[in-house]
């Protein structure tokens, strides 16, 4: 019983963390982008064992399917091919990396020893469709509404940026009377 | 049955909704605009809609004192109005009222397509309004968000010209990740606290028992925010993406966005009351202020130098934050405020002028491009003088009065070192600005510049802009006394009044 | 049972992850990949955290990044696109017109 | 006819009413000619106000009069506070009188740009009047820096060749070194929670400021390095002869006649009004340098083939008097360092506008482009051999007195000053009689110059009145000293005090 | 009580007369400007008179308050005028001789295209003399003491497009403000130490002191420190040097300035402090010294001249040095007495010498001279009294004067006597060389009236040949000479039968303030002559003072005896002479090259030095460039800032990973710390 918690902890992990590091190595981005959608799918099962079902949910409904999906359909339209391996900087190896490994394992340490928590059982905290509806209509009424603008700024934002663009505006400097 | 009452009280009254006002009627005039936009011929869309999203800023601060008559908690407690977030909401949505003002004449020439620009400008303005009242990290997130996605998008705004795109590329990516940081950060102040609401973050920390976790997240969250303010270490991407986005839209976001972000930075960092957070204010704020001004010393790209110079005077505003002893936090959270609104005053104008004068394709923002405009426009290069004098801290504009402001505070929390390497930086930083009024007026321009007559639009906007500058300057009094009483709302309330602290779950499963 | 300090430091793995891939990797798409991975090891804090306080309040926020995310995304690509339309590549190393 | 009604606000008046005049001009259409008289109305309008201060200046009494005093802003608590003594009374009207004398000398030599050029030359003049009222630290910081920006336009703009250089070096020297006095008026404020000079003297004195004599040695050399620079004292002066060189001829008379004097009657006001012990501690250094200043300046003086350096560097020597006699501590050697200031006002005033007019017809400062001028140009050499000499201190005109009192008030505090700073009576007598004679006698060396025209009507005026100041001045001295004198006394009493208490000691 | 004498008119009246003339003189003819400037000086001889007739009714010293001047702290100098029998002697004089010399240049500068400016700078220097003069306390005496400076500034640079004139002017003023460098000094130890100016309280606070006889003091620093003034403004060594120099003004002014005049200031400012003088032995003697040897230098120098006026410049220094060994030697009645003598027959012998020029067409070298005896009869008679009297021949002005001063120059040591002596001898060798020069044997100078030097006025007269100059210039030629020949007899020493007028007149001013017994030890041979005036001589004094008196004179003829061998009776032997000692002569001729050592010494060194070490040593490369340098160095590192900003977006994530690692790093140090 424990032990299979664990177990499927530890597999799940096991699929992210790899799926993660696959990421890094990949050089193809439709490899990448399958193996992020692995570390989503893994995700959604560290979550059902949390008891976020709903989150789980989500999780596998927009994350791998919406949104890799437009990943996959925009690396599909730009054809990107392998990315080349330039030497484009070298800070970013020299301090970057360095900076990322001290802060990851600060963190690490942090939250192994000084995070105060205990163990968890499986689905300790029910995370149901209608208790949390309930929240995001009653306490995140607010925010959920305002996720909306979000969108619409979003589908804008795409719609000015990716539709074509004008003839080049060496357009003679159109005098504004007032 | 409680869970019913807390239902209960959950759902929002009409009075939640007045104090969501001002961002009730910026959505609505955004959609309108987006609406419109359809309708409205190619020909004259840019002045109509303008006009339109001119009105909504302008009703917007219309509802914004209306908003402030009632204030208080809304939306169970993922809002607050105070006289803080009335003062920043007011002071966002004028940025944005001025912005669209001065962006007719530049719309017209890009041929940008101004529904989406004006809408955009309303929506961010919402979400910069809603971070600005926001008590609640989530709601803050959101707000953060919105604002940024939308400067992202503007920031692009010029897609057939690659530095556009690239600037809004740099910007994006590089939001994101700090995004991300930020959120992290709100995780693991989550976990450290076990809400995500400020008051009550603010009296768990309070009331002792603050976790290694707390100040992890501390970190991570000054983090992103530092990157939304764009303070040193994290300045870098700032002269790459005002350089490269629409002159107006760096006016704009240079100042609004920036202006919300500080008010976040101000709630998580006295109304948290941040943990340890002295030494990174005084390093960051030191480091901001000299790399800003070094930087800008040999620019002569107009715009990438105002970039730099806004990373020097976030590090000033920055100042303020250090301050040490809570009987010096009101002094030093009114003066981080004036300043705000100073530099948004003189920064929104000086930015107008620029844009202006680059005119079509921004071709012109080399300081040899403004060679003799004193000679050719002298109203103009007036215009730009007084900001640029405001900016270096020349009496009798806003910008000196705002910088001896926080020094002052400074000094009043003992702030010595901090503060000499603030006035001596001050003083170097005054020569780039120079070096703009002295090819203005001292250099006789060797080739043809081109000038556009100023609209009807502009003029408002620099007479506005110009206005406020030396109304802050000359009569700082109303404003100051405005800041420190919201300063007051701003601190953290005793833990006595605690609501329920969020305890751990017994470990055990069940 | 397992200690919630595992979850944090998964997440955390992940995010490092998203981070070093921002460095390292040279593909637009790729380093915008690494950022949604960054942001996937945050959700599972987030997650975890409201296991450890029995807050529904982290799960919901995962609901928020979620949707933000998926805003950035639309977001995020259009610019890529736009980007590619002017320079022709999709490489980061190539897209610095704008420098000192 | 009785104007004490007038008094509370005449200083207000007297300060604002230039600036009034320059907001008009920006409104006037762009004829020169209007502007030209328009600004001299002006300021011979805000002359006439200055007079009636002198005029109804209590002088036997201390302290500041004519003050008003209305809150401005109420936290910081900064105060529209505004007072004069007899010691700012006579650098008040030394603006006021030059200002005029300024529109003057450029009624013709400035023909690009006139509205901007008398609109700054307005703004200035405030800005020169407000530092000498104002009594609140802030609002004199205010009018210090507000100073800054006219003059340097002013050099920028209307300057000879160099001009952007010296607009840079004269702008960025000054801004550096006033931040530090920022700093200091700060840390005041900081501790008393008042910009009062007088509340914050009090505070001092009676020892009411927390943690003060840690600090005092920082304040003090925090306004002593501001006005350092601007006085200027020795290793600072290099801004001076370029920016002189390069500046417009009303620019240098301004720069000479009061924006160097600001330094030193900061140096009076603050440093010692503010830091008596400082001052006396710091004393010895600071005579140093003012000696070398004395010595040094004539000595270079009086190798310069440029007029206007030449001049420059006698104004670094001259105000290394003033600087000397302020730090001596005696009541001659004040009342001396006031006079000089005024002296030497009127009188490199003068030279500037002289220099200015030769300029003008041959648009070089070099002595070596002329010589033997006194026969083409008689009245203008007559003028310029009397401006030289009330420059070079002979007995009768204004540049004796100061310098007389200045070197026995060095004496009395040791001799060896004394005795130093009088060989500058030599210096000056030599850089100046030889750059005479190298510019006026022998023949005529370039026949360029025997076409060059006297000196015009509005050039007399401008000059001759230099000459009548400088020779009442000389005359009738104890018309400024006797409001000077009990001006200087009040300021002396602290360091009375100290001696006092050595003697107790 | 006294009347209101209104001394204040004297010096004004010559201003009003500057001013007049200085303003309106360029429009007016020239009888309008003769008659304001002569005018005004003669109403200020006349006052003088008046107030020389009312004198003897005045209770002395009269003194007379006319307006503040300088007033600070407790210090306080006034325009106030002071009259005893000293300023009364120098108020005749000056207004006299002063006024004679208006009416001679109405001649002499008639047809000078700057007539106006003459009488106008002439008068200034009358106002300024007067003051001087008159002045109750030594600051306003400064004035008078720069103002004259002033004045002879503008008057030797008066044909200021002569480049040579123009230089000697400068030097006149520089190397008189070196003088008053010391000057300043004296008087801010007089207010350091007795708190005023003003002779009476300064006097009444030093009479009480008693003599530093033991060392070098207070009074003694005072005394030589205002001695260095009186050098500068009586040319004596060191500060001769300008004299010479100044004879470039036009004739009339080396007259009334450089002899009569100005030059005596420094004796008059040092009698007028004799109650400080009297109490420092020490720096009376250096006056004596001084006095002794700048005698003898500069006659010496005065053989070798040829330059009529220069020779008479030289005089004058070596005349001026007797004086200043009278002061030295405590007899400063005998000086003043000099100074009167002098400044009749030194006054006469320029304007005969400026009458001579003036004849022969602008020349002033005497080998172009010569044999003018009948051309020029009145110059040639009156210049010959003045010779004689310079020459000490008895009977004559300054025979009396001079044998005076001998005479107590030997009661104080016998070496002052030895030179003085030898100087009388040397004096009227020169002074007979310049007679017998100019005025006997052939006419050397081409035809006047040709080729004369431009600079000098009179090139411009139409007439050619020698001629006489007109009446307006020889009647005072006339009354001078009278003067010259019996203006000694108001001082006839005892000795020779007279009981010292002079003397007595101007006891009560330097009767001894000491008091009586440091009279007898410390004055020894001085508190004699102090009886002296008492009127109690003793026997044996009375027959040596005689054979002294024998001595001096037949020095003085023994200079004559010369003159005619070497100039009239066999011309050609000064050649000869010079042959044989070349090297000596040609030292002697260049005036032991005093300039060129000065020059070389001191102002070269000073200009280079100024110019490459000050100016562009220390200012430009050292200051300036540590500004620029740290200019530039702030323009360096902003460009690695710049370098920063590499525009690669992925550099940029490792600034914001590395800055963000710093901070976790520290946010959590900070934490685990408490």
């Amino acid at each position: 019983m424990v032990s299979i918690h664990l177990i499927l902890f530890l597999a799940f992990g096991a699929v992210a963390a790899a799926g993660a590091i696959n990421l890094l190595v990949q050089r193809h981005p439709i490899n990448a982008a399958l193996s992020l959608i692995a570390v989503m799918a893994a995700l959604a099962g560290e979550y059902m064992l949390l008891g976020a079902e709903f989150v789980a949910a989500v999780q596998v409904i927009v994350y791998a399917g919406a949104i890799m999906v437009l990943f996959v359909f925009v690396i599909m339209l730009l054809n990107a091919g392998v990315e080349e391996q330039t030497k484009g900087s070298r800070v970013a190896i020299v301090f970057g990396i360095p900076g990322m490994l001290l802060g990851s394992l600060l963190i690490a340490w942090v939250v192994l020893k000084h995070s105060g928590t205990g163990d968890v059982a499986v689905g300790p905290l029910p995370g149901a469709p209608n208790v949390i509806g309930q929240l995001l209509f009653h306490e995140f009424l607010l925010p959920f509404e305002v996720t909306s603008i979000l969108i619409l700024i979003a589908i804008m934002g795409s719609v000015v940026l990716a539709s074509k663009p004008p003839v080049p505006g060496s357009t003679p400097a159109k005098k504004v009377q007032d | 049955m409680t869970l019913l009452l807390a239902q209960m009280q959950a759902i929002p009254q009409s009075v939640d909704y007045v104090r969501i006002l001002p961002e009730l009627v910026l959505s609505l005039f955004g959609i309108l605009v987006m609406v419109l936009d359809p309708l409205v011929d190619e020909g004259k869309s840019q002045k109509t809609l303008g006009y339109i999203g001119f009105i909504g800023t302008i009703t917007a601060l219309l509802s914004t004192w209306y908003m402030a008559q009632s204030p208080g908690i809304a939306f169970s407690s993922i809002v607050r109005v105070d006289s803080f977030s009335i003062f920043f909401t007011f002071l966002v949505i004028a940025i944005a009222a001025v912005v669209i003002l001065s962006s007719f004449e530049y719309m017209a020439v890009q041929r940008i397509r101004a529904g989406e620009y004006y809408a955009l400008i309303l929506f961010s303005v919402v979400g910069m309004a809603l971070m600005a009242s926001a008590v609640e990290l989530v709601m803050i997130f959101i707000g953060l968000e919105i604002s940024s996605i939308s400067t992202y998008i503007l920031a692009g705004f010029r897609r057939h010209e690659a530095s556009s795109s690239e600037s809004s590329l740099k910007y994006f990516l590089l939001g994101s990740f700090a995004t991300a940081f930020f959120l992290y950060g709100v995780a693991l102040m989550f976990g450290g606290t076990g809400s995500t609401n400020i008051d009550i973050i603010s009296q768990k920390l309070q009331s002792g028992n603050v976790g290694l976790l707390v100040y992890a997240a501390m970190a991570m969250m000054f983090v992103g925010l530092g990157f939304k303010v764009a303070i040193a270490p994290f300045h870098i991407w700032t002269p790459d993406v005002y350089e490269g986005a629409p002159a107006p839209v760096v006016g704009f976001m240079s100042t609004a966005p920036k202006a919300a972000a500080f008010a976040v930075l101000l709630r998580v960092v006295f109304a948290i009351n941040a943990p340890g957070r002295f030494w990174f204010l005084w390093v960051a704020a030191a480091l901001s202020m000299t790399l800003g001004n070094i930087g800008a010393l040999v620019q002569s790209n107009v715009k990438r130098l105002l970039a730099y110079s806004s990373i020097a005077h976030a590090g000033y505003l920055l100042v303020a934050f250090a301050m040490t002893t809570p009987e010096n936090w009101a002094a030093g959270i009114s003066a981080a405020m004036f300043y705000t609104a100073a530099y948004a005053a003189m920064n929104v104008g000086a930015f107008a002028v620029v844009s202006h004068f680059a005119n079509s394709g921004e071709r012109y923002v080399n300081l040899e491009d403004y060679e003799g405009l004193a000679r050719s426009s002298p109203l103009l290069a007036a215009t730009l003088t007084i900001f640029l004098l405001s900016l270096i801290g020349i009496p009798i504009t806003g910008g000196f009065f705002a910088k001896f402001y926080v020094f002052s505070a400074a000094l009043r929390a003992n702030l010595v070192w901090l503060t000499l390497i603030g006035v001596v930086n001050s003083a170097i930083g005054a020569y780039y600005y120079l070096r703009i009024i002295v090819v203005m007026y001292m250099r006789e321009s060797r080739k043809e510049v081109p000038v556009n007559p100023v609209s009807f639009g502009l003029a408002t906007a620099l007479a506005v802009s110009i206005l406020a500058t030396l109304y802050l300057g000359i009569l700082p009094n109303r404003i100051l006394q405005v800041a420190q009483h919201s300063a007051q709302d701003l601190l953290p309330q005793p833990p006595a009044a605690a609501a329920q602290i969020p305890q751990p779950a017994p470990t055990s499963a069940h | 049972m397992v200690p919630i300090s595992y979850y944090l430091v998964l997440s955390g793995i992940l995010f490092a992850c998203g981070v070093c891939g921002f460095l390292i990797k040279r593909n637009i798409i790729t380093i915008f990949m690494s950022i949604e991975l960054m942001l996937n090891g945050v959700n599972l804090s987030f997650v975890a955290f409201a296991a450890h306080w029995h807050q529904l309040a982290g799960q919901v926020f995962v609901f928020f990044v979620m949707v933000v995310a998926a805003a950035e995304a639309a977001v995020g690509l259009a610019i890529i696109i736009a980007v590619y339309r002017t320079r022709e590549t999709l490489n980061v190393d190539q897209v610095n017109l704008l420098k000192l | 006819m009785n104007t004490d009604h007038l008094s509370p606000y005449i200083l207000t008046l007297v300060t604002f009413v230039p600036l009034a005049g320059a907001l008009l001009l920006v409104l006037l259409p762009r004829r020169d000619r209007d502007i030209r008289i328009f600004s001299l109305v002006v300021s011979l309008l805000a002359f006439g106000l200055s007079l009636h201060l002198p005029v109804h200046l209590h002088r036997g009494q201390p302290g500041f009069q004519f003050e008003i005093d209305k809150p401005w802003i109420s936290s910081p608590n900064i105060h529209y506070h505004m007072g004069i003594d007899g010691i700012s009374v006579w650098l008040v009207v030394l603006t006021t009188f030059l200002t005029p004398l300024c529109v003057l000398i450029s009624w013709k030599s400035v023909h690009d740009r006139v509205k901007e050029f008398f609109i700054l030359l307005l703004i200035l003049e405030t800005a020169l009047i407000g530092v000498f009222t104002s009594l609140d630290l802030f609002l004199f910081y205010f009018f210090w820096e507000a100073t800054l920006i006219p003059m340097a336009l002013l050099i920028g703009i209307f300057g000879h060749e160099r001009k952007v250089y010296a607009a840079v070096k004269f702008f960025m020297y000054t801004m550096i070194a006033s931040v530090f006095m920022l700093a200091a008026i700060l840390w005041l404020y900081a501790q008393t929670h008042s910009f009062d000079f007088v509340t914050i003297r009090d505070a001092i004195a009676n020892h009411r400021v927390p943690n003060f004599p840690a600090a005092a040695q920082w304040l003090f050399l925090g306004f002593f390095i501001a006005f350092a620079v601007k006085v200027p004292l020795f290793p600072f002066h290099t801004w001076l002869p370029d920016a002189h060189v390069e500046a417009p001829t009303a620019g240098s008379v301004l720069l000479a006649g009061v924006l160097l004097k600001m330094g030193t009657y900061g140096m009076l006001r603050f440093n010692l009004g503010l830091f008596p012990d400082q001052a006396r501690s710091n004393a010895p250094w600071i005579i140093a340098l003012a000696l070398i200043g004395i010595i040094y300046g004539a000595l270079v003086a009086m190798v310069q083939p440029n007029m206007k350096k030449l001049i420059a560097y006698s104004s670094v020597s001259h105000l290394g008097f003033v600087v000397l006699g302020i730090f001596s501590f005696t009541t001659a050697g004040l009342n001396g360092a006031m006079f000089v200031m005024l002296a030497h006002g009127v009188s490199t005033g003068g030279l500037f506008m002289l220099a200015g007019v030769l300029h003008e017809r041959r648009h070089t400062y070099e002595i070596s482009e002329f010589g033997g001028l006194a026969s083409p140009m008689p009245v203008y050499a007559a003028s310029f051999l009397f401006i030289v000499l009330a420059s070079v201190g002979l007995p009768l005109l204004n540049g004796f007195v100061g310098e007389f009192l200045v070197l026995s008030g060095a004496f009395q505090a040791k001799p060896l000053y004394g005795v130093l700073a009088a060989t500058g009576v030599i210096w000056s007598a030599c850089y100046l009689l030889w750059m005479f004679q190298r510019v006026f006698y022998g023949k005529v060396t370039h026949p360029v110059n025997n076409a060059v025209s006297d000196l015009l009507g509005f050039e007399k005026a401008a000059i001759w009145s230099c000459a009548v100041a400088a020779l009442v001045m000389g005359v009738a001295p104890i018309m400024w000293l006797a409001a000077i004198d009990p001006a200087v006394q009040a300021a002396l009493t602290p360091f009375a005090q100290l001696v006092s208490k050595v003697v107790v000691q | 009580m006294n009347p209101d004498l209104k001394l204040w008119l004297i010096p004004i009246l010559p201003l009003a007369g500057a001013a007049v003339n200085g303003f309106f003189g360029k429009k007016s003819s020239r009888q309008a400007v003769t008659i304001v400037g002569l005018f005004f000086s003669g109403a200020a001889f006349a006052w003088a008179l008046g107030v020389a007739f009312r004198f003897s009714s005045l209770e002395l010293p009269y003194q007379e308050y006319l307006a503040h001047w300088i007033r600070s702290g407790n210090f306080s100098a006034d325009f106030a005028f002071y009259l005893d029998q000293l300023s009364l002697v120098m108020l005749l004089v000056v207004t006299g001789v002063g006024f004679l010399i208006h009416v001679y240049s109405v001649g002499y500068m008639w047809d000078d295209p700057g007539y106006y400016r003459f009488f106008s700078y002439l008068n200034l220097f009358m106002f300024f003399m007067l003051t001087l003069v008159l002045a109750n306390n030594y600051l306003l005496m400064f004035i008078g003491w720069e103002g004259v400076g002033l004045a002879s500034y503008l008057l030797i640079g008066f044909w200021f497009t002569k480049d040579s004139a123009a230089s000697a002017g400068k030097k006149a003023f520089i190397v008189n403000r070196i003088g008053d460098f010391g000057f300043l000094i004296g008087l801010f130890l007089l207010i350091q130490h007795f708190g005023s100016l003003t002779f009476t309280q300064v006097f009444d606070q030093v009479k009480p002191m008693s003599p530093e006889t033991a060392g070098a003091g207070l009074l003694t620093t005072i005394g030589i420190l205002l001695i260095v003034g009186a050098c500068g403004k009586s040319a004596q060594i060191p500060l001769y040097v300008w004299l010479p120099d100044a004879m470039e003004g036009p004739t009339p002014v080396s007259a009334l300035i450089h002899a009569a005049t100005m030059v005596t200031a420094g004796v008059y400012m040092v009698s007028r402090s004799h109650v400080i003088f009297e109490r420092a032995p020490i720096a009376l003697t250096i006056v004596a010294v001084i006095g002794t040897l700048t005698a003898f230098f500069a006659a010496t120098i005065g053989i070798a001249q040829t330059d009529i006026k220069k020779v008479l410049a030289y005089s004058t220094v070596s005349q001026l040095g007797y004086m200043f060994m009278a002061c030295g030697v405590g007899a400063f009645s005998a000086g003043i007495f000099h100074l009167m003598t002098h400044a009749f027959f030194k006054g006469l012998l320029f304007l005969a010498a400026g009458s001579v020029i003036h004849a022969v067409g602008g020349e002033q070298d005497m080998r172009r001279m010569g044999g003018l005896r009948t051309k020029l009869p009145w110059t040639f008679w009156t210049m010959t009294a003045a010779t004689l009297a310079i020459a000490g021949i008895p009977g004559l002005a300054g025979f009396f004067s001079k044998d005076e001063i001998l005479w107590r120059a030997y009661q104080a040591s016998w070496a002052y006597w030895l030179v003085g002596v030898v100087t009388a001898f040397i004096t009227s060798f020169y002074m007979f060389r310049l007679w017998f020069m100019t005025f006997f044997g052939e006419y050397r100078g081409e035809a006047a009236g040709h080729g004369a030097p431009a600079h000098d006025t009179h090139a411009g007269h139409g007439h050619g040949g020698v001629h006489e100059s007109p009446k307006v210039m020889v009647i005072p030629l006339a009354i001078l000479a009278v003067l010259s020949v019996i203006g000694g007899y108001v001082g006839v020493p005892g000795s020779l039968g007279g009981n010292n007028h002079f003397d007595h007149f101007l006891g009560p001013v330097f009767r001894s303030t000491l008091p009586p017994e440091s009279a007898q030890t410390q004055m020894g041979e001085k508190g004699a002559t102090e009886q002296t005036t008492e009127g109690t001589e003793p026997k044996e004094s009375a027959s040596k003072e005689l054979m002294f008196t024998g001595i001096s004179v037949a020095a003085a003829f023994l200079g004559l005896a010369l003159a005619w061998l070497l100039y009239y009776r066999s011309p050609d032997l000064p050649h000869r002479i010079v042959q044989r000692i070349a090297g000596l002569y040609d030292v002697v001729c260049h005036k032991y090259y005093v300039d060129e050592i000065y020059a070389s010494l001191i102002v070269k060194p000073l200009v280079n030095g100024s110019t490459s070490i000050l100016w562009q040593g220390v200012d430009r490369k050292v200051i300036d460039d540590t500004v620029n340098n740290a200019a530039d160095g702030a323009r360096h590192v902003s460009d690695e800032v710049r370098h920063m900003q590499s525009g690669n977006l992925r550099s940029y994530a490792g600034w914001v990973a590395a800055g963000s690692a710093v901070l976790i790093a520290y946010m959590i140090w900070w934490g685990v710390a408490r």
